[in-house]
């Protein structure tokens, strides 16, 4: 998988998030403040324009751009953590022009623990690392198991889906829904749907 | 939705941009999304940074001037600034004592500020934070994010503001800044939900015969909900909550706070039921603000804070005040 | 209806209890319905007094204080007061050399205004009126009550009442009170009605995309309706009201005001047009307000009043004021 | 007409404007400031206060007591011109203890006339003159045509109420309304109806 692969994951992120921005808008109004599409639209509209000012060479300066204009432009509480992934993933792969679905998974490895180390969720806290994390697994398992490119990203994508609609019954424990205690109960997490969206964009 | 404004994706600029225009002694960065003193910092004074999201005004840029904030940085419409803003007016305020960070607790908050401290400290740029979290109707326990930021966010920038200028030390002020989180707790309940620009409707639907209690300042749902009744009931639900908390006692500096949408009238009246409540405590109020100070844009509903004073703090919330919000002495 | 009230019918002597609470430097007299300051006149100055229906606040209440009234009568919401409390308060500020009253053109507060000032002349109080009438939305002519007192209420309080400090006599009082309100224009836009305890329900019905244009401060519907549209689009109509009735030019005092439900961030939006317009048009804005201070209950929606100011006027502006909405200098 | 007469004609105006408040205030809400219905009634409650307090004993006490109580405690535009509307008709009255239907005639011109003096409103300009005037003149001609008492205050008590009727296709010269120019058109005025029930009142 080279740069032309990660821009493309890039394009597509882009795409869709700008297509669910209201739906991530209206589960952040029913448990959080309202804005999680409106932020990520805004941080991956920035992105594009990072893009094309200027085009990376490698997978690792594609990711870095990315996490670096999600921090600049992103605020709340996603900009950070995703901005801190993407940043964690540009730095484990290095300047590498050509990168295998292994140094991949391994890659999203570290910036799950990213997100993990900076925002102190753990999976079942109802957050975007209800989504990453199974994702992860599934990515690492099927390279194990020796699975095609596509079909490996699938599993991940599903695994991503999965966690994130599982997040519907949890109580959260971190970020705004924790406020509402008992009342967070049977609303999807919005970063948890966002990142779902984040993998799935990976086999467009 | 109707609203005052030109364009959902312009009204933190368009309203930096009447600020501006307003306040002669303010400098306002509305590219960056900053707004500092017009003045530069004097040396060897401890500088204030404060800042998050939008939709509070006129928290925190209406309180950035002498005796209180030397900068604020407003994010988007309830969204933390992002670090950029946050490190240059860091470093625009560094007068060599220092820098304090006031940061409400939220999430967004939080990492955005620690990010932006961490790349000032590396520029050799002293940073210490305040963590200001005074709103009881959130556990602070393992099954939170703690307790949120609100009301109190006004005193302690007030009393470390005059603290700064009288050029106590970093530590000194951070500490201070602490202390009268400490001894603040808060309690809000909306009447009604917000309206965000971007969303263009309700953020919670609330039945006309319910009123939300213990909310946010971010159109967040509240705890839980009750029926609307008068004022009295609902200052009490609201000093019971503070009371139950941190016993009322003593001299107390109380801010009854409107969300934006709500009558200065209506904000007396429960200052009249706020004020009965503390009397009957055997406690009192010395000093009190009755306003609009911490907002969630139209959001009709009020918050209650109180603070425990001691005779230093006291002397410290009567110090000359000149921002567009707050001002007296001077 | 959903309101921070304890009855409809207690709405006014309960916040005035609460403004009682909060506000040791003024004596508060619920029973009367009177708010004045607490030290007494001094002798040989000028007593100014005004009062009107409640529903306003922070006027006229909140502007009792050093710099600006001596006292104010507030009636029920949106009924002027009986001429009993103005006679009350006319005699407790009477320090030998008379009382301004200031009265808003509105039927009711002339004649209880009238009546008062009638008996407190049999009484030997001297008494002069000045009458505020700035709304340029209503066309003074035989066909209406005349223009209506608003935002240039404040002004006229403000600078009346820094003259009366400086011991000035009544008749300069009351021609300097006039000149500030003929040099002063406003028109008001309202984005929703506003609903009165008593009633209930909103006064006039106003279709999402609707506003009303040339509203008074009492919720009568105004002059006509308009589309909902940005804000640079309405901030324009109502200074092309003002413009083509006083062309904008030289020194401007300038109040963007809030109708009571409209954000403060909204309001700053507003002035930045407003700005631009009086740029525009070749004028400058020297002194400004921006904020809620002549409001209309829980209505959404804003008011321009504009005053050409002298040299005598800005420092009379510029001069100290104390009280609960407006202070700095002291 | 002795005292008793008008104490119960004050008490017939206290019923009837308790019963109507709402409908007063809903006229004033079209065209005013939605509070006509709330002045009138907190005025007549305090004259039933002021009635049994010191219970007058003669017509024109009683009539100066209502004006007074009016004025003291009604305020807006309403207040003072009932008030001095009532506080004329005692004057008018004196201190006879028994008064004629030429008297009451006579007396109600010279309020009228009060309140054209206070308000400056000619009849036409959409106030309680509108309905008060007719009124007047033909419980005049009532007299002067010998009508029985309950004949005659019926003819005035039809007058106001089609005076009153009258000002719905009126635009308004006075008072609030006017402020709306030719919005006031087709609403009855508030004024003019409760004027229209205190002289219904008459005849109860
Ligand atoms: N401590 C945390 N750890 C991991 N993810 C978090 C944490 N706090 C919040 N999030 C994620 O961020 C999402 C909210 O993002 P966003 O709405 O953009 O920021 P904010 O909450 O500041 O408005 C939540 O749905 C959650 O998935
Ligand atoms: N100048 C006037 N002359 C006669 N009647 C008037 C005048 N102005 C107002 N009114 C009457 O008063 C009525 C309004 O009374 P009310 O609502 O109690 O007072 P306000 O207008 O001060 O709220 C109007 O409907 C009208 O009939
Ligand atoms: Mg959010
Ligand atoms: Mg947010
Ligand atoms: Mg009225
Ligand atoms: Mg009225």
């Amino acid at each position: 998988m080279d740069v032309t692969f990660f821009t493309a994951w890039i394009e597509e992120i882009i795409r869709t998030l700008a297509l669910c921005r209201d739906r991530l808008t209206r589960l952040d109004a029913a448990i959080g403040d309202a804005d999680h599409g409106t932020n990520l639209d805004r941080g991956f509209t920035a992105v594009r324009q990072a893009l094309s000012d200027t085009p990376p060479q490698t997978p690792g300066q594609a990711l870095t751009l990315v996490g670096n204009t999600l921090i600049r432009r992103v605020g709340g509480a996603s900009g950070p953590l995703y901005g801190s992934a993407f940043r964690q993933l540009g730095r484990s792969l290095g300047d590498a022009r050509e990168v295998s679905l292994a140094d991949l998974a391994t890659a999203l490895e570290s910036a799950v623990e990213t997100v993990r180390r900076l925002g102190g969720a753990a999976e079942g806290d109802k957050t975007m690392v209800d989504a990453l994390a199974p994702a992860v697994r599934e990515l690492t398992d099927a390279v194990r198991e020796g699975d095609k490119e596509r079909a490996a990203l699938e599993r991940a994508a599903r695994a991503a889906a999965e966690g994130a609609r599982a997040t519907i019954p949890l109580r959260a424990r971190k970020g705004r829904a924790s406020y509402l205690g008992p009342r967070s109960i049977g609303h999807e997490d919005p970063g948890a749907a966002s990142a779902a969206l984040i993998v799935a964009a990976l086999c467009a | 939705m109707k609203k005052l404004i030109n364009h959902a994706d312009s009204v933190v600029s368009d309203a930096l941009t009447g600020m501006a225009a307003a306040h002669e002694d303010l400098r306002v960065d509305v590219a960056a999304g900053m707004v500092r003193r017009a003045t530069p910092p004097r040396a060897g004074k401890v500088g204030l940074v404060s800042g998050g999201g939008s939709g509070h005004e006129p928290l925190h840029t209406g309180f950035v001037g002498y005796g209180m904030l030397d900068a604020a940085c407003p994010g988007e419409i309830f969204t933390s600034p992002a670090p950029d803003p946050i490190i240059t007016a860091t470093k625009a305020v560094d007068a060599g004592a220092g820098v304090l960070h006031v940061v409400k607790n939220y999430t967004g908050d939080v990492l955005n500020f620690e990010m932006a401290a961490e790349l000032c400290a590396d520029e050799g740029v002293r940073v210490l934070p305040v963590l200001v979290d005074d709103d009881v109707a959130v556990q602070d326990s393992l099954y939170t994010a703690g307790r949120r930021g609100t009301g109190a966010t006004v005193f302690v920038e007030k009393i470390a503001g005059a603290l700064a200028e009288s050029d106590a030390p970093l530590e000194r002020v951070a500490a201070t800044a602490a202390e009268v989180n400490a001894r603040s707790r808060s309690f809000g309940i909306a009447l009604t939900s917000c309206t965000t620009p971007a969303a263009g409707k309700p953020t919670f639907d609330l039945p006309g015969s319910e009123v939300e209690l213990g909310i946010g300042i971010h159109g967040e749902p509240g705890r839980s909900r009750a029926g609307a009744a008068p004022a009295r009931e609902l200052a009490a639900i609201a000093m019971d909550a503070i009371h139950g908390d941190q016993p009322l006692a003593g001299d107390l500096l109380v801010m009854v706070n409107g969300m934006g949408g709500t009558p200065l009238i209506e904000l007396y009246i429960v200052f009249a039921e706020v004020e009965a409540y503390i009397r009957g405590r055997g406690a009192r109020i010395v000093r009190s603000l009755v306003g609009n100070y911490v907002t969630s844009l139209d959001m009709q509903g009020f918050s209650v804070t109180v603070c425990h004073l001691s005779d230093e703090l006291t002397g410290l919330w009567d110090a000359p005040v000149h921002t567009p919000a707050l001002r007296w002495g001077r």
